[in-house]
């Protein structure tokens, strides 16, 4: 099985201040939510990890904030040019969940959108920075939405399966309010494959690869 | 012969990448465990990357007991990377050691690396096996051709050229150093052109076989090592954005040579040395006096 | 402060640029005059450049006798570069000379350089002048803080911090040395992580002032040699394609100030050592045990 | 005067196997026949030096012939790109001949139609590797043209004043024929200001810059 391709671009769509990057699905597996996959920003020596955000027929989108070298050259990306992804990598969400809620903030809504198509749109609730960066809301219509200084763990999240991914002082306040919550983390990726062990993190005392123990862990 | 270079690819976790190489490098393995260094650990650059692991590692002995049979087990051929912080503990981990080929980190971090170090360290493995050694070398030297005629003398095999130059990089919004350890190993493209000047450089100085390495990205940049003098080529950074580069790099060799009506790599070794290929085609520039 | 780094801007030749500088830096002078290696002398590689110039400099007589007059009609504090290949021949130099800044190329390819080496051309210099003595050190050393401590017991006034790396280019038609002297030094762009890697290191090490260089080819880039610990940032290969470039650069490190809510270059001094600018924006990734 | 400036490109057209490429002139003065400019190929880290080729009213325009990194970026310009141009530099030709002939091999016709202009289109002889490289000597149409193995010195030089530039080989044995030709000569040049030493050449007998002393010197 192919897991790294050259795959056109479809087209890049902001949402907010967030980029929309459609690409063809070429032979890639979408993976499972909360996978992520690994992007090759033209002009870059490294990848650049993302999960999916969306997996429509034939297409992967992906949610993109532009923070550095590397998301600003990604969302400059037009329709027809091509860019290398590789994966599904990495642990996704362990679907089987009786009363999940999504709990996302700020460009950690980017793979709730794809996890909630396999839940079937359970409930959510998604915090952003300002009404702007709010807007990426739309692409989860039916959940709840707050705003600085509202914070997502002002809401009631007690007696949910609580599935996150956010900025780590909300991973971490979540984590606290839920034991058994599933959330995704980040940490700078050189590889996403195990290779460079770039992105160690401790784990129960240990420095492990998020690539490939997470990035979704359990609280 | 294709390689990955030191602590740039992990076997286990992908058999598939490795396969595609004719033989595989491990991570330094040094006596104790090591957790590494806190993250940050990597961080880009304009025409690299720069990384602090810190060489993490289960150490010698789980290696030995845990690490070194599953690898066994893809059936390649095995080099072991070998680091410590003394003649002694290199020479104790080699010793240890059967049916691989030894490659000594000379390039650790926290090793004194002056010529008579290198060649002591050598020297002392040299006497704890008869396994073909070897030295790795760091491109920091003021002659890396007098390192390399030191461990030569003291009993290397070969040599790996070259490790990482140490680099900075500052937060785009703090200026606070992106890595944890502030300076770390600078590798990928932009070490290239350092990386051919010491195997050109080493094989004027020596008769060793040597394995290039340094920001190889492209089977050009894997030829032009060739061309220089390597007789092996490493993948490293590259591995990170492609794991299909070993194949990718092969077949690009192919295109290369054939371009260049050279019948193997083989034919290509040394040719920077030798002449290049065919005449060389561009006159020495400028008017001469008449 | 803005200079030129050594060997890469003739001021006699280009006074519109050079006047754009705070002080401009001589090609090295030697004792005898030496006209340089023969062509080819320079090659581009991806991320910089090669150079093999060779030193080539009218000696020392004739540039007492005849530059350095010319020189000062400019108008601009000078600094000379001298270069030898031995501690009496620098010293020889620096006695003759006056009313400028030395920096002495303690880098030049024929010179041992060695930490004692270095320690001894800079004590008998500081022995021949009252002048200021900058050092002017090679990134290629093991522990470049080791080689400034030296310098600095020896009685070095600051730091010249980099100079080239050794490097390779090889034709793309025939694999031969671009340059006729096979090797070259390596500048521009891809020596900045290195270059800032340096000043960081020497920063930590000495008191010195130091005069960083490396790549510069933005303000931004001035900037982090600044934060890592220069106070004085000297632009080499980046005049060669942008000979406007000491205006532009000082314009957008103004830019770059306002942006990170500095009111001065000097506030930036060292920041990269100091907390960077404001909180640390970015948490120590990954998940804390709990 | 501002020497050096971005300009936008006009449009890039093929030549036989070279291109032309046309910028807008900006504010920068055409400079003498045989004077050339640093244009900075993008993504490369030095500028190439270009003859002028032709001064058309508001542009400049180059004759470039991809053989390696540089020229080949250069030659990929498109109409509305912008481009670094620094200029007029060097010595150009001496136009105070009586009986000019301007002679070119190759690439060498680059700064020749330019210098036809100003010497109100003198007699020419071009030399080509092939017919290909010929279609070039469109741009001197007064010229008479031979292909290898017919060389320029097969023609008759002697009694003129010529003009000359092309490969070395062509210009040693042209000084040779003609003591008092003017010959536009090429080195590696990384600023072609005096800046760098590195087209140094050896007149007589002594390393000089190329770009300082040249690139039109006296056979
Ligand atoms: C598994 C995984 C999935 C991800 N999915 C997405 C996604 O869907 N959409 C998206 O926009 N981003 C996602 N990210 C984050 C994204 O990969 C980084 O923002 C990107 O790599 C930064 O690269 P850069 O060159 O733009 O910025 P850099 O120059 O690398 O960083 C810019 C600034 O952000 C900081 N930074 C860098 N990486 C991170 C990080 N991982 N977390 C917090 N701060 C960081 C840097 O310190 C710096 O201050 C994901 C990360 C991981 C590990
Ligand atoms: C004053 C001057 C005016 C010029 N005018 C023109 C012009 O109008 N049109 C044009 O197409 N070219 C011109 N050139 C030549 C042009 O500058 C070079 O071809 C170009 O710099 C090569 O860059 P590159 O990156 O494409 O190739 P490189 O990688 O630099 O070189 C490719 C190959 O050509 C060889 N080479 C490089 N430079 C030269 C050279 N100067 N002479 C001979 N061989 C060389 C190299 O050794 C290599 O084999 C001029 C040169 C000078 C000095
Ligand atoms: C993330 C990373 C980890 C590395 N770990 C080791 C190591 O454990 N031992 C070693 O000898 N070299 C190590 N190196 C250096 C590489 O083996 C290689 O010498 C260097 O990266 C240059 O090659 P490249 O430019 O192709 O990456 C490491 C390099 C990187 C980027
Ligand atoms: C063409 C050229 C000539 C140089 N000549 C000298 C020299 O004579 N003396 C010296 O100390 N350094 C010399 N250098 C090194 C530069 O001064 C500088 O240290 C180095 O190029 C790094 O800076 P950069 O990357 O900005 O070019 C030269 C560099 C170049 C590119
Ligand atoms: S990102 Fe390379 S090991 Fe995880
Ligand atoms: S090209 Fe730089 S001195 Fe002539």
């Amino acid at each position: 099985m192919q897991r790294r391709q050259l795959l056109e671009v479809e087209a890049t769509e902001p949402v907010g201040p967030y980029t929309l990057l459609r690409v063809e699905r070429g032979g890639l597996d979408p993976g499972r939510p909360g996978q992520f996959f690994m992007l090759s920003p033209p002009g870059r020596v490294l990848p650049r990890p993302m999960s999916l955000c969306l997996a429509p027929p034939g297409e992967l989108a992906f949610l993109i904030d532009p923070i550095g070298p590397g998301t600003r050259s990604l969302c400059e990306l037009e329709a027809g040019d091509e860019i290398a992804v590789f994966g599904p990598l990495g642990n996704g969400f362990d679907l089987r969940v009786e009363r999940p809620l999504l709990v996302g903030g700020g460009i950690g809504i980017a793979p709730l959108p794809y996890l909630a198509e396999a839940l079937g749109s359970p409930p959510a609730v998604l915090g952003f920075r300002s009404e702007e960066h709010a807007e990426a809301a739309a692409l989860l219509p039916q959940a709840d939405v707050v705003v600085d200084p509202t914070l997502v763990t002002d809401c009631c999240l007690e007696g949910f399966d609580v599935l996150a991914c956010g900025p780590e002082p909300m991973l971490h306040a979540v984590a606290a309010l839920c034991p058994g919550a599933q959330l995704a983390w980040e940490a700078p990726m050189a590889c996403g494959y195990g290779a460079c062990y770039g992105c160690a993190v401790e784990i129960d005392g240990e420095w492990k690869r998020l690539c490939v123990e997470g990035p979704v862990l359990a609280a | 012969m294709l390689l990955n270079a030191s602590g740039c690819l992990d076997a286990l976790t992908a058999p598939d990448v490795a396969r595609q190489l004719d033989a595989f490098v491990t991570k330094t393995v040094t006596p104790l465990p090591r957790p590494g260094n806190p993250p940050v650990r990597i961080a880009e650059t304009e025409a690299g990357m720069l990384n602090s692991i810190g060489l993490a590692n289960p150490g010698r002995d789980r290696f030995l007991a845990e690490t070194l049979p599953a690898l066994r087990e893809l059936g390649l051929p095995l080099w072991v990377s070998v680091g410590g912080f003394s003649a002694r503990e290199y020479a104790e981990t080699c010793e240890r050691l059967d049916e691989v080929t030894i490659e000594l980190n000379l390039s650790c971090p926290n090793v004194d690396e002056a010529p008579e170090s290198a060649g002591e360290i050598v020297a002392a493995c040299r006497a704890a096996t008869g396994l073909p050694l070897y030295a790795k070398l760091s491109p920091a030297a003021w002659d890396i051709a007098e390192v390399a005629r030191a461990v030569e003398a003291a009993g290397a095999d070969g040599l790996s050229l070259v490790n990482t130059m140490r680099g900075l990089a500052l937060d785009e919004r703090t200026l606070w150093p992106v890595l944890a350890t502030a300076t770390g190993g600078y590798s990928g493209p932009a070490l290239r052109p350092i990386a051919l000047a010491a195997v050109y450089a080493c094989r004027r100085a020596t008769a060793l076989p040597i394995v290039g390495m340094g920001g190889v990205t492209t089977g050009r940049d894997a030829l032009e090592l060739v061309a220089a003098g390597a007789s092996a080529v490493a993948l490293g950074t590259v591995l990170f954005s492609d794991p299909d580069a070993p194949g990718r790099i092969r077949a690009e060799l192919e295109t290369e040579l054939e371009l260049l009506g050279l019948d193997s790599l083989a034919a290509a070794e040394g040719l920077a040395h030798a002449g290049g290929v065919g005449l060389r085609s561009r006159p020495v520039a400028g008017p001469a006096p008449m």
